[in-house]
């Protein structure tokens, strides 16, 4: 038992990874003991975090990271495999330990190649997992990239087969191709700049550790490398600021998100919305704010303009869309809009009350979207599987004939839209609350944003279940089954209890916005 | 002074005596023989020159110090040793290569102007009087100009000889009136006492570097330095193959041994101008060598070439005028001479077969006879100057010569002339081993010459990994020089 | 419309007599169309009685229709005032800031309201008894009709003035332009120009000049060879001339370096 | 320690081709397994030098010295240090996996394995020897067999003309070094070749500026350096499969590592003054090579000129002349030998089976050969300098060392060709084993020998485990660098 408590991190991290190793062992034909072998396997992280969960104090007043660890992986340009937690990356590793079965039992109807589809999705869950719980730059940057790989090879694997590309000249391309090559190098080309910081950052203090580079990074005055410390710092802020950004996606780099993710299968998108977002804006506080606290004030009107223009355009460019995913990948781009809007607002006034509404409502609201968006992914992919379309225009009046599916739809859409009593429009008021007195007017153009992504949402909904009955579907659609069911349950109970009571989810994550302004 | 002759007088002209007891032994065999027993007379050459060379490194060797003998004659050293021992090999090699061969080899008089030719030879290597030297240079020319021509029902043989001959006389006379010249101005014609009697005499430098330049005339036709290079490319494709290959090593070695020993003896007071012209001779060459080399079809002109471009290296030790440069001289004619006779044995057991010297005609010889053209490649890459073989120490000994006498630019068209030599070696060798055979048949290699070749080939081997014995020799020779 | 009627208020008190007037017509309108008469369509002929779990809140909601009216009666009502205790008036009043008296009880609003209502539905069910297909109001209204029946068009207004623009906003210029065009745009011409960068170094420098220079070098030694190889013309003649000159411009080059 | 265990690696092969040279030509079963056998010992032997080696221990370890030419003290004198221990066992696995791949070379085997053993040696001769001369001789012996390997089994199309501009690059390169290795042996005037003296040589600066670029270029022609770079990607082209392998992989280390041995640390003076702006050939180098690689339709090609980018990440390592360039060079040298030979390995399989290397020819095949398309897929990974695996230990300290080194600008403008490679990699990745399998394949796929899969799993596994575990190979690396450090920062 001591063992497992010593290094619990560790043990949260790497199980995943293990458990794909021993799928991968799995005879591939007996594809049933496979999934099943799958899900558990991800729920041990799952209650390994629980258990972490519950012995985590969170108490503002006892400052630094929680159960640490250190190993030393690489010596040779002093890096050292550091672990540790605080309320913000506990929450998130919560997140993704929770989605990443859920994801796993929605994926229980893939078929061709099912072994390595599993183990690319475990990986992928630690990939996820070191980022959050890294304490050492190298490690962060390690997993961060790693992260990317099986996603790329989700998407190009299992993604849509249907969908055609057209590029520049005529050129064409399978739409998943095109959807997985984008997003693998587009997040690589704009992390090159975050190598870069990381690597300056390394030879400048000697150190990777995150906790030694707090101390010495932001009092460093001088000249370095022939510029003026500040000039170095701002371009160091925007070569981690784009990276994160990219990932977020803020407004401009956003691109990539709707293609990945109307081409992803079903728990690929589920998982991509539900967390790998969450990692750009994790990074955002994780390390932009305690490293770069002048520069990250100075251009946090930058930043939020750029959100505000995410929640505008992004809800915007969901109320255009045609294709009910690519409608709600849209719709994370405008929620994660709120979060970054919250990032910037207490990086702008940092220390004073609304500023840390801002930032516990922005950290709430990613917990929040990864739990809506990957509900509403998860049905999409539900009403997908049965009609092989995704075209709003192609369904209409399904109620009827799906009325539990309908039902679970409008309760998550609703969540997702923002309705009080329910987990997003907790968020969404504390970031809007927050972020009011120090951004007056883009908190008032972002609800241009809100209005439309009522707009979109109800679209959505009205076009798929309510309207004529479209008489193709009307003998052969199976309403929702009780797996499908299963996987939604969890995150029902949380889009309500969050709605209702968020207090002990607020509490840890106030732990680290206290700690995080010092 | 002239009625004692003392037992170390008769030890230094060893090898003569036994030669001329060899060419007597040809002559009556050659007379009591029947027609159809005459092959043995190559038998008998060869024994006699492997008896030659046995007793040569047993009883001739020199001591530490040189001295001069016969009247100031012959000088027994160390360089005289080696180079002898070079010609009787090169000899032995000749000889047992002309077995088979067709017009020559059951003839007694060819070999009897062999063997008078390698004690021309061996004279020259020890001779340190102006006329001793004009006497031997003139004993190993003219058996060569008849040797060249041998081949009478052939028109490019004589035409070979004949041209030999002419361009012979020429650069002879040119010479003798060289010597001549010295002998005026110094007063005496032993090389050794000369270099002091031309600074008694005071002689204005340029007339003293302008005789020179005439006595260079006549070595670098000996040698077929580049000015004085036109006659070898037709010499040696029309000459029979052996004779070929005795002139590119024995005749070439004895004229590099005199030219080191004349240079270096008689002129050291002007050294720094004959420096500058060995050093024009020797880049162009190597270069002129090595260029044209690229253009040629016919393996012998080819092997002519490469030849004359390695004249041009051998030449850089000159230039360098220095102990290490009269080393790396000696030794690179040790691994030049064997690796030539190795190729030329090559071309003339593959004549046998193909009847051709065409490049083309080698195509495939890999896949019809492997061994041979393994020995082949061995023997190019040697020329090349390619690790693990003799070739590539020679030139590495000639560079750094070069180097450490400061003509760093030679060296570097020395590096430059070895690449454009590689190119054409390994031109030939991608025709033997990769074009595909005209016909299948295996080359026959008869037990003498498959003898010569193996020993060739063991000797680049060894010259190549073993260098320590051999480079002592060649520093001692050089020792004895300065 | 008593009130408005008892304070003079005459306009007012005809514009709810028309508009009792016509609530009623439409509510004829809608009987007879619905209930009378042949059935016109195919569902209509086996329309079947209404399910029990309708017809129950619709019993109830009927009680309260009819029974609502009688507890407004003012108690001067001739005849049935003050059967009723009036407690709605007064507690509707006692919410009001000025509780206003009631109006002195008068004749004219009372007939004017039961004829317009009586006379809505009388015109209604003469209009509508055998209509068939088409509305038989259709003709004699003519434009206005069309108007009524688009309910003035306020749909289209608001679809024209909020909903197209917003559809076009969000899909034309949102998603399809600053998406696809600029951003997706910007993101291909980066791709393209790597691209064509890639082909520039690989055409334009590394296969001419670098392997050209190589090559180059390679021909020039070969040309150089022929070139020499020229000069070889095999006749002994012109080898020996050149000896000669090389001998006496040797011995010219040094005797004249002699005189100087 | 096994005494005479460096010349037992040295000659071994050179050795066992002699021996090829006589065994019946016919018996094609009994030649391959003799490779086989005598590729695996060498592979022993190196992994026990590897693991025998001890990084806290002397500079040197695993010393043997003979005298080979005394009068001018040239003596075989080897010896393995932190550098020169992880390029030796490079050395054992690729020529170990290139044999194993060249199973289906059916023409004149014997010849084949033979030049590849004297190959062979060479490279262990040049990694192991610490004398100048010993290490030209090793040098040079690998010329006529690299030569002969691609001119006869190598491409029909431009296997004469790559074979003959590879051995004249090869060549010229050695013998421009040689001229400056004769001139430093004259000016030291301590009259030996051997390394380790000459090291205290401390030549006039005037001298070492003047013959560092000869010596240098002459080393980084091998290297792939920019100017004299476009010999190798024809040079791969044509090569058969284990000749690219053990080309790319190992010949062009032992380029930088010699321009490293010879160059810098017996000429530091002339490092300082001239590396600065050779710096700038390196990242010519890096970016260009990455950008033409992305433009290649040609498998083969694309990454011939990919390891002209990696290659010229190795010598920009080198040029920071500082503590973590140097650590990342030496790794980046194993990684990419291995990562390289991998490349070759599977383009050599999908070439022998689909006869073309045309990638929009090619498609799907991962369903005929999954393991070699998830062994290629950890190449690329590793080409990428993904974290997690042998490129990013390897890449990392190398841009660490640019910074330090006061070259911010090369780094920025170097990182590019990470993302290009990326690019590169997938694109091919996707299309050759994920696409849709074209008509005129569809009769001849089918799947890899055990054998190979063997030997790609090897590879893989070393990439892994340098990526995950980097101490297996760093404490060594950092006591070479820190020889090299202690000559380049005294003089």
């Amino acid at each position: 038992m001591q063992l497992i408590t010593d290094n619990i991190l560790a043990l949260i991290l790497f199980s995943p990874l293990l458990g794909g190793l021993i799928v991968m062992l799995l005879p591939s034909e007996n594809k049933d003991l496979v999934r099943r072998a799958a899900l558990a396997l991800s729920l041990i992280p799952f209650i390994l975090t629980l258990v972490a969960w519950f012995g985590f104090n969170a108490s503002p007043e006892v400052d630094g990271f929680r159960f640490q660890q250190q190993v030393a992986w690489y010596p040779a340009i002093n890096s050292s495999f550091h672990l540790g937690v605080d309320g913000l990356s506990l929450s998130m590793v919560l997140l993704t330990t929770l989605l990443a079965p859920a994801a796993i039992l929605a994926s229980f109807s893939v078929e061709e190649k099912i072994r390595s589809y599993m183990a690319l999705f475990l990986a992928l869950e630690t990939g996820m997992l070191g980022v959050f719980l890294s304490l050492d730059l190298l490690l962060f940057f390690a997993f961060w990239e790693l992260g990317l790989v099986p996603m790329y090879f989700l998407i190009d694997q299992w993604g849509s087969k249907t969908g055609e590309r057209e590029l520049w000249s005529g050129m064409k391309v399978s739409a998943r191709r095109y959807a997985s090559f984008k997003f693998m190098v587009y997040t690589m080309a704009g992390s090159l700049g975050l190598l870069l910081a990381i690597q300056m950052l390394g030879v400048v203090s000697g150190t990777f550790d995150m906790l030694a580079l707090f101390q010495s990074w932001p009092g460093l005055t001088g000249s370095l490398f022939g510029l003026s410390v500040e000039t170095v710092k701002a371009v160091a802020f925007w070569a981690f600021a784009i990276a994160f950004a990219i990932k977020v996606p803020v407004w401009p780099f956003h691109t990539w998100l709707p293609d990945a993710h109307t081409e992803a299968p079903t728990a690929g998108s589920m998982i991509l919305a539900g967390v790998l977002l969450k990692l750009g804006a994790y990074g955002f506080l994780r390390l932009v704010l305690p490293l770069y606290p002048a520069e990250a004030e100075q251009y946090a009107p930058v930043l939020a303009l750029l959100a505000t223009a995410a929640i505008i355009f992004g809800a915007l460019s969901a109320y255009g869309q045609t294709d009910f995913k690519r409608l709600v990948a849209y719709s994370s781009v405008n929620h994660m809009g709120f979060v970054v809007l919250g990032i910037a607002a207490a990086a702008f006034a940092t220390g004073t009350e609304s500023a840390t509404i801002a930032l516990n409502g922005a950290v709430l609201q990613m917990f929040n979207h990864g739990i809506s968006s990957a509900a509403m992914f998860f049905l999409v992919g539900v009403i997908y599987e049965r009609t092989h379309t995704r075209d709003l225009g192609a369904w209409g009046g399904l109620f009827p004939l799906v009325p539990v599916f309908g039902g679970l739809l409008i309760f998550s859409s609703m969540s997702s839209l923002g309705l009080p009593g329910l987990n997003g429009f907790v968020s969404e008021f504390l970031v809007v609350r927050g972020a009011w007195p120090i951004f007056t007017l883009f908190t008032a153009l972002s609800m241009i944003g809100l209005f439309f992504t009522g707009a979109y949402i109800l679209k959505g909904i009205a076009s798929t279940l309510h309207g004529p009955l479209n008489e193709k579907w009307k003998g052969h659609l199976t309403d929702i089954s009780r797996r499908e069911v299963l996987v939604l349950a969890p995150l029902l109970v949380l889009m309500l209890w969050l709605g209702l009571w968020p207090a002990w989810l607020l509490s840890v994550i106030n732990q680290a916005v206290v700690g995080l302004f010092g | 002074m002239i009625g004692s002759i003392s037992p170390e007088m008769l030890l230094a002209i060893l090898p003569e005596i036994l030669l001329l007891a060899a060419v007597a032994v040809v002559f009556v065999a050659d007379l009591l023989l029947p027609e159809q027993r005459r092959g043995s007379l190559a038998w008998i050459t060869a024994a006699g020159l492997a008896i030659t060379m046995l007793l040569t490194v047993f009883l001739a060797v020199p001591g530490a110090e040189a001295e001069l003998m016969w009247g100031g004659m012959l000088r027994h050293d160390w360089l005289a040793f080696i180079f002898k021992l070079l010609f009787l090999l090169a000899a032995l090699l000749t000889t047992l290569f002309t077995i088979g061969w067709e017009p020559v080899w059951r003839k007694g008089e060819f070999y009897v102007l062999l063997l008078t030719s390698t004690i021309g030879m061996t004279l020259m290597a020890a001779s340190a009087d102006l006329i001793m030297l004009f006497l031997a240079i003139e004993t190993t020319s003219i058996p060569l100009y008849v040797m060249a021509g041998f081949m009478t029902y052939d028109d490019k043989s004589t035409e070979s000889g004949f041209k030999y001959l002419l361009f012979g006389a020429v650069t002879t006379g040119v010479m003798l009136y060289g010597l001549s010249l010295l002998y005026g101005f110094a007063g005496t014609t032993n090389l050794y006492e000369m270099a002091a009697g031309l600074s008694a005499a005071s002689i204005p430098g340029p007339v003293l570097v302008g005789t020179l330049f005439l006595i260079l005339l006549g070595f670098g036709f000996k040698v077929a330095l580049v000015p004085l290079h036109f006659w070898a490319p037709d010499v040696y494709e029309g000459a029979p193959t052996p004779v070929t290959a005795f002139l590119s090593t024995a005749s070439k070695a004895a004229g590099f041994a005199v030219l080191v020993r004349v240079l270096l003896a008689a002129f050291p007071g002007i050294l720094t101008d004959w420096q500058a012209i060995v050093a024009i001779a020797a880049a162009l060459s190597m270069t002129v060598g090595n260029v044209v080399a690229l253009t040629q079809r016919n393996i012998k002109r080819l092997l002519a070439y490469s030849s004359i471009s390695h004249a041009g290296y051998a030449l850089l030790g000159v230039a360098a005028a220095s102990q290490l440069g009269v080393t790396s001289v000696v030794y690179y004619f040790l691994a030049y001479t064997v690796t030539q006779m190795a190729a030329f044995g090559v071309v003339i057991i593959a004549w046998h077969k193909l009847g051709s010297d065409e490049i083309e005609d080698y195509a495939g010889l890999s896949r019809r006879s492997p061994m041979l053209a393994l020995a082949m490649l061995l023997a190019f890459l040697s020329l090349a100057g390619v690790p693990p073989l003799g070739g590539f120490i020679a030139k590495i000994l000639v560079f750094a010569a070069a180097v450490d006498a400061g003509l760093v630019w030679l060296a570097f068209l020395g590096v430059l002339n070895a690449i454009v030599g590689l190119y054409y070696y390994l031109i030939v060798l991608k025709v033997v081993y990769l074009y595909p055979p005209k016909d299948e048949q295996p080359v026959p290699v008869s037990r003498p010459h498959a003898a010569a070749l193996l020993v060739s080939i063991l000797l680049v081997l060894i010259l190549g990994t073993v260098l320590a014995p051999w480079y002592a020799w060649a520093a001692a020779s050089a020792a004895s020089l300065f | 419309m008593a009130d408005a009627f008892g304070n003079g208020h005459l306009l007012v008190f005809i514009t709810l007599a028309v508009a009792a007037l016509l609530t009623a017509f439409y509510t004829m309108r809608q009987i007879t169309l619905t209930f009378l008469g042949a059935p016109r369509t195919q569902a209509a002929e086996h329309a079947s009685e209404s399910v029990r779990t309708m017809t129950a809140p619709l019993l109830v909601l009927a009680v309260f229709a009819i029974g609502a009216g009688w507890v407004g009666i003012p108690e001067h009502f001739p005849g049935l005032g003050g059967l009723l205790p009036g407690w709605f008036h007064e507690f509707v009043g006692g919410t009001l800031v000025a509780n206003p008296e009631a109006v002195a009880f008068s004749i004219e609003p009372l007939l004017v309201s039961v004829g317009v209502a009586l006379g809505g539905l009388t015109l209604g069910w003469l209009v509508y008894r055998k209509a068939a297909e088409a509305d038989p109001l259709r003709k004699p209204l003519g434009a206005i009709y069309g108007l009524l029946e688009n309910k003035y068009y306020f749909d289209e207004l608001y679809d024209s003035l909020f909903v197209q623009p917003a559809k076009r906003l969000a899909e034309g210029f949102s998603y399809m332009f600053l998406d696809r065009q600029v951003i997706d745009g910007a993101l291909h011409r980066v791709a393209q120009a790597g691209l064509s960068l890639g082909s520039i170094f690989r055409n334009y420098f590394d296969a001419p000049v670098v392997n050209g220079f190589g090559d180059l070098t390679g021909s020039l030694t070969q040309s150089f060879g022929r070139l020499l190889r020229k000069v070889q013309t095999g006749q002994v003649q012109q080898y020996l001339l050149f000896v000669a000159l090389l001998a006496f411009g040797g011995l010219f080059y040094y005797l004249l370096s002699v005189l100087q | 320690m096994i005494p005479y265990i460096l010349s037992a690696i040295v000659f071994l092969p050179i050795l066992a081709g002699a021996v090829l040279l006589f065994l019946p030509a016919r018996n094609r079963q009994l030649i391959y397994r003799f490779a086989l056998a005598v590729a695996f010992l060498a592979f022993l032997l190196s992994i026990v030098v590897y693991f025998n080696f001890d990084a806290a221990g002397p500079r040197y370890q695993f010393i043997e010295k003979y005298d080979w030419l005394p009068a001018l003290g040239i003596s075989y004198h080897v010896g393995v240090d932190g550098i020169t221990a992880p390029l030796v066992l490079l050395t054992g696995v690729v020529i170990f996996t290139g044999v194993i791949i060249s199973q289906r070379i059916d023409e004149r085997p014997r010849e084949f394995f033979a030049f590849l053993f004297i190959l062979a040696s060479g490279v262990f001769g040049v990694f192991v020897s610490l004398d100048l001369f010993a290490l030209f001789f090793f040098y040079e012996i690998a010329v006529f067999p690299m030569y002969l390997l691609i001119a006869l089994w190598g491409w029909k199309q431009t296997r004469e003309y790559a074979a003959m501009k590879l051995t004249l690059y090869l060549f010229i390169g050695s013998v421009v070094a040689l001229v400056g290795a004769l001139a430093m042996y004259f000016a030291s005037g301590l009259g030996t070749f051997d390394m380790l003296a000459l090291e205290g040589a401390n030549f006039s600066a005037e001298f070492q500026n003047f013959w560092f670029p000869f010596v240098f270029f002459g080393f980084a022609v091998l290297g792939g350096i920019f100017p004299f770079h476009n010999w190798s990607p024809d040079g791969h082209v044509a090569a058969p499969t284990a000749v690219s392998m053990f080309h790319a992989g190992v010949l062009m280390k032992l380029g930088a590592f010699a321009a490293l041995r010879v160059g810098i640390m017996l000429l530091p003076i002339g490092a300082h003054t001239h590396l600065p702006w050779i710096i700038i050939l390196t990242l010519v180098n890096v970016v260009y090579g990455a950008f033409i690689a992305m433009v290649q339709t040609d498998f083969k090609y694309m990454i011939g000129f990919s390891s002209v980018s990696h290659m010229g990440l190795v010598t920009m390592g080198f040029a920071t002349l500082n503590y973590n360039g140097l650590v990342g060079a030496s790794v980046q040298m194993v990684s990419h030998g291995v990562m390289t030979a991998l490349f070759f390995a599977v383009v050599g399989m999908v070439y022998d089976q689909a006869h073309t290397r045309e990638i929009p020819k090619l498609g799907g095949l991962i369903r005929f050969m999954p393991f070699a398309a998830v062994a290629f897929i950890i190449a690329g990974l590793v080409s990428m300098g993904m974290p997690g695996f042998s490129g990013f230990i390897a890449e990392f300290p190398i841009f660490m060392g640019l910074w330090a080194g006061g070259y911010p600008l090369i780094a920025i403008l170097a990182i590019i060709s990470i993302a290009v490679t990326a690019a590169y990699i997938l694109r091919a990745v996707s299309r050759v084993f994920f696409g849709d399998l074209p008509a005129e394949l569809e009769g001849h796929m089918h799947d890899i020998r055990p054998s190979e899969k063997l030997a790609l799993g090897v590879l893989c596994l070393i990439m892994i485990t340098v990526g995950v575990y980097p101490n297996i190979i760093l404490p060594m690396v950092q006591s070479g660098v820190n020889a090299v450090l202690a000559l380049l920062g005294g003089a």
